[in-house]
């Protein structure tokens, strides 16, 4: 057992942070930092960067692009990227369907689609959820009829994230619907968002943004090529995306800065009795610690985990930790910067957090952000198998219950 | 001891209750926040015709009840179905300030207008340094021959943007914290030097934040005694914390019912929600919060309405222990509805937002809970 | 809604404060203040006092010798039972039994055993839980098989309180093991402890202490003229029972009573880091008024409860609440308890607190009692109905789940 | 970063898990906390004979290991078996403070003969009035000559009953609170004027409080230098919050594990208590627990082993969270086996009880959140 950093990883550590410092758009950066939310060329702008750097694709095979990083590399990147700011990575296509399609696609499907992964020439997004299918996602309906060359697919998909952005999804359907187990008849299929028959609807979040969507599919010819592997075996294809979405929802070393962030504004923020600071305030700086605590465990426990898996273990159901209490502490940060605003945790200001707002300012840079972001954050616990979910996995997986 | 409610506080529970749930469905009244005032007059006016506006006044003030049990039972109802109209606002805070404070005449006709429905009104207390001591007070009001100048900021002023007079608290002596020298003045919003900043706020109702920049005022602005406001104004939030409350619980019973009708349709695995023991038990506990927030209420009401020496300690204990519960009944029933709790199309994630604000309003759960502890001695 | 005691109210509070200072004994007061335990024979002492005066049967119709007090009444006698350390009356025979006695029982029965349960002369115990029935109380095995003019009984009880005291046991036992229902079959019998082929054999709860016991019955023979009302109807008149010891359960002014104790003795204890006072840690202050807020709830939510049963309400489900944050609440005071006794809630010392200790004590007089009473305490929310089985009572009771 | 044990410390964690599953039966574990001793004799030997006592102290110390990560092993081995021999008491607290603070002679006489399980020692630091604060010490120690006089009283020293030799926490100079002027003297236990309360602690290990009244000693009973033995007993506490912290995780990783099993072999309205989700969930939340105080755990006995700047707020932390979490899964797993939970006859109580006062030795969870929360600067 050991702390400490090998003097390579040491000048590892330098050669990121370099790299940000230098390399990493300092109007992005202002937009993180201000909770300005991102436009999309925001995205993809900082995605080719980072690839021509050969750097987006952290846990790809080398073969394909990937980085070739070890636990602790990745672990250093993810502090260097919270501590500089750095906007965060659309997963949908590097490492949502690229892992899918490096291990269960065709030849020519991984060379038609990761070169455009890795550059960021297409935008993805997930076909899973449906209305009627959420967290018991194989009950899915969506239908995928053989027809020639083609699937014609019919069905509503939800919670599409920035699906208006998007020109690809990939998509689970059914193409069985007389499987015995409602897992096997279901596919894994790539879908061109401009095809005729797609109609994508915005659902508001709690902030009012829009941010995911309902996709309809009214007859949508999809070619028989855009199958992923074999039809009625796309359930464990997503399986092993749905790991992977688990591990890396943590989001560890943002709440730390964000918990940081708390504290210093704790220390410029009266107390609620409007004497002294809130940070003298042991109510206050308890509920910061017992947060921190948490972190910090759970910090650890991700460490573990990578560590598990580099050493040849897979990312076992142990890693529903990560997803329950990752999604935890992220909500109690959201708390505490809600308590941080006091008043100004009422207005509701959505301009101010968009780009090209001219306007006077109501409140601290913060503030009045706290309320929506709270709201919307909830979202967390739910999305990517609810933290029920999680805790049946534990009990199943683990626990033999 | 008696917890039961007189009969008129009865009928006027069913007819708000009435009106609640057979005419402020939830679209409509998303209508309503997105209307350009932000609410409905028609609603206002009908509310006065029926008297409810004058619930939180004394029949010596000219209204029809004004007891914390009264509010409490107004309040709670509204809670039910989310009801945006500024009665909190009107009844409570700017109304409750005129009766602790006016004289008879500026009772006469500033409260008769509230009463009335005839004006829209505010109380601008809060100052971003203050956070929630209403004595940390940095606008000032500096005396001009017979009238007054003000100088300030003030911020989440609810119902600030649409009041046509606003009643503001400002220092007319003493230092950054004493609670002496506290005066109140009504200033119609269109005077010169008050600038508005107006906002929806994050749960649908309306508000501003407001500058004072060398606003001029006759001595007849000046609301009752000069210097006095502290301790009257201390009387209205309490009132005011029994009254979130009471709304907070409304909210809270509304979500739990939601909750549970939710579980019995919602199909997961081929079960309906209602069928998972772990989710059950969890409903369970949100109905308990409810249960205990009601005692707490009471309490409160009770004691406040008694005169009780330690109604104010009783006021925080209600208004942190709610704020706690609702925290916990408005996280749990957006977790239990799923995607569609964290959507703005459903109603559930609004009445959690509310319950938020109702927690950082007048002082939030840490806040009362030292006051509270604080009174432990 | 009126909070404030009626004049008549506030005299029977001076009658009753005057009452316990005359004829409560000072040396009952004295344990359990100190918390010794009290012998068998300090309880019957003053249950005949309390009888004497009229005041035993605080629930019971006036005319089997009830008080008739109102629930305020009854309010102010538990309050005034807490301000003055009163012991408290042994619930089996005047709380538990009793009122199904004189609901369901005969003329004759109510005769033979309601006069002995008021003087006290007869100590009874509950025979409820078997060993395969602890939550599922209904699943009972001990079979009670008519031979003639008696029941023989066969099978075993568990965690039978004092039942080494008892002298008589109310039993539910199956009568008919083929009935459709399991709740069908069940009959409530009365049986003398005496009656040859009952054996009582101790159950160490985790403070070492004797209260529970099995009880084994081996063909014991008990006259049928003890049953109460029909048989298999035994399951009606113990679920009145079991709402019984739920209302009674939540043991508001005994808590507030112990709380107020931690207030004071955190007064004179040091704080954790031996620098002032427990009670000028705020962390630990918060605690207490965080327990006291659910305390003051918890009362507010028994005086609702009983003023709708007084006003021809039945104490419905909702009393489950009093039960789950009644034990919740307890539970909490008892953990205070421990953290003020710091290093002396180490040593276990139980002979300190029984009657005739008379070596050098360890620890101020609460300090060593504090951890043992917490471990046995954890019973609060097993026994009587667990809080689980509580909030089912809620789930399909009130919330139609 | 480096997570696994060393070939050596597999090694031992087996050989230890062994000896728990295989020798250490509740029973026989119950006979022995019953007898005069309160531990075997013959398992302290074989400990001693299979080098786990010198498993506390560096090489240099004569020992065979010593780090933080080493005696994490071991603890958290005793931990699952609820282990009642004075390991903590001798080889962390005593030896610990030896360890520490001796001369390399005293060092040959005393540490060899814990190493090699010749004599019982106890480390009496903590005195009623100090709580966890081992700088506020009323106890002195008056220079006599060329020896000294001690007078003072300790309370809970584990192993106290027991021991041969006790090391004693006495003043030499300064006041109540000062951190200078604390020495440490070797008391054997026959001293005249050393007057023992022996007692079996609540979780069943033996402990004593004691009296010093003018306790003469040689002036070769002072352990090391005089004056010194703060900073010492810093480490000393620091390693001991780190063993215990091992200790309760291993109590409760087999808490978990009969709380699990116990779940799918009791029956209740004809099904398994493992088949109710409620139920089922809250394991899971134990299995939480679990994980993140072997995290804590970790975190803290690696940045202790790399002497990291912020090591002793590591342990604070760890200390802290691990006695959050030994209070919530001692009470699941008690609540979760019913009746039986709280009978003397079944293990899972006396678990319990052994993580109940894990936490109330050397800072409860409170006091160790503060230490922590103090350097958050």
């Amino acid at each position: 057992m050991n702390i400490d950093f090998t003097q390579e990883e040491l000048d590892f550590q330098q050669e990121v942070r370099q790299f940000f410092a230098e390399h990493y758009p300092k109007d992005i950066q202002e937009k993180v930092k201000n909770n300005i939310h991102p436009t999309k060329d925001d995205f993809i702008r900082w995605q080719k960067i980072l690839n021509d750097k050969g750097w987006l694709a952290e846990n790809w095979p080398v073969e394909y692009g990937g980085t070739g990083w070890t636990p602790t590399q990745k672990y250093i990147v993810q502090q260097e990227k919270a501590r500089a700011h750095v906007l965060g990575t659309i997963p949908f296509g590097v490492t949502m369907v690229a892992p899918v399609i490096y291990t269960y696609g065709n030849e020519e499907q991984k060379k038609r689609f990761l070169p455009d992964i890795l550059e960021s020439n297409v935008w993805w997004c997930q076909g899973y959820s449906e209305p009627g299918a959420g967290s018991d996602l194989a009950a899915l309906k969506t239908s995928a009829v053989r027809d020639g060359d083609d699937y014609v697919i019919n069905g509503t998909k939800t919670w599409t994230t920035l699906g208006h952005w998007a020109e690809w999804m990939f998509c689970l359907v059914r193409t069985d619907p007389d499987a015995p187990k409602k897992q096997q008849g279901i596919s894994f299929i790539l879908i061109d968002m401009s095809s005729p028959g797609i109609t994508v609807s915005p659902i508001l979040t709690l902030d009012e943004e829009r941010e995911v969507n309902e996709v309809h599919f009214d007859n949508v010819r999809v070619p028989a090529v855009n199958l992923i592997g074999e039809e009625n075996k796309g359930w464990t294809y997503a399986k092993l995306l749905l790991t992977h979405e688990r591990t890396s929802i943590a989001n560890v070393q943002n709440s730390k800065v964000r918990l940081e962030s708390v504290k210093s504004l704790a220390k410029e923020t009266p107390a609620h009795d409007g004497e002294g600071a809130l940070w003298e305030d042991e109510l206050f700086r308890t509920k910061v610690a017992n947060v921190e605590l948490d972190l910090t465990a759970l910090e650890y426990t991700e460490l573990r985990t990578l560590a598990a898996v580099a050493s040849g273990g897979a990312p076992g159901p142990e890693s529903s930790i990560l997803k329950i209490k990752g999604t935890e502490v992220m909500q109690a940060i959201d708390e505490l910067f809600v308590e941080l605003a006091g008043y100004h945790a009422v207005p509701f200001t959505r301009a101010q957090y968009h780009d090209g707002f001219e306007g006077e300012r109501i409140g601290d840079w913060f503030e009045t952000n706290t309320g929506p972001h709270y709201f919307n954050n909830r979202k967390q616990s739910i999305f990517g198998g609810t933290n029920e979910i999680q805790k049946g996995i534990i009990c199943k997986a683990v626990l033999g219950l | 001891m008696d917890f039961s409610l007189s009969e008129e506080q009865q009928l006027l529970k069913d007819s708000i209750e009435k009106f609640v749930s057979s005419d402020y469905d939830f679209e409509a009244r998303r209508d309503l926040v997105n209307s350009d005032l932000g609410y409905s007059e028609a609603h206002w006016n009908m509310f006065a015709e029926l008297g409810w506006l004058g619930m939180g006044f004394s029949e010596e003030d000219g209204g029809y009840g004004g007891s914390a049990s009264d509010i409490m039972v107004i309040m709670q109802a509204f809670g039910k179905g989310l009801v945006i109209e500024p009665f909190l606002a009107n009844c409570i805070l700017a109304g409750g300030a005129i009766s602790e404070l006016a004289s008879a005449s500026q009772k006469d006709s500033l409260l008769a207008s509230i009463i009335g429905g005839e004006q829209q009104m505010a109380l601008a207390y809060a100052e971003k340094q203050a956070r929630y001591n209403i004595a940390n007070c940095l606008s000032r009001a500096e005396k001009n021959g017979d009238g007054y100048v003000l100088n300030g900021a003030k911020i989440a002023v609810l119902n600030g943007g649409n009041a046509d007079t606003i009643l503001v608290l400002a220092r007319t002596s003493g230092d950054q914290n004493d609670k002496a020298g506290l005066s109140l003045f009504a200033v119609p919003s269109n005077t010169e030097g008050l600038e508005r900043a107006r906002y929806t706020t994050v749960d649908g109702f309306t508000g501003a934040d407001i500058k004072l920049s060398n606003v001029s005022l006759p001595a007849s602005a000046l609301v009752g005694e000069e210097g006095a406001a502290f301790e009257a104004l201390e009387r209205v939030m309490d009132r005011a914390c029994i009254a979130v409350c009471a709304e907070a619980l409304g909210n809270m019973e509304t979500l739990l019912i939601k909750t549970v009708e939710y579980s019995k349709t919602r199909k997961q695995f081929g079960f309906t929600l209602s069928f998972f023991q772990a989710l059950q038990h969890r409903m369970a506990e949100m109905f308990i919060e409810c249960q205990q927030a009601q005692s707490m209420l009471l309490m409160a009401a009770m004691k406040f309405d008694a005169s009780a020496e330690d109604a104010s300690t009783a006021v925080s204990a209600a208004k942190a222990r709610i704020g706690q519960a609702a925290k916990r009944v408005g996280q749990e029933a957006v977790q239990l509805h799923g995607g569609m709790g964290v959507t703005d199309e459903l109603d559930v994630g609004h009445y959690f937002k509310r319950l938020t604000i109702i927690d950082a309003l007048f002082g939030n759960s840490d806040y009362h809970l030292k006051r509270y502890t604080a009174a432990m001695g």
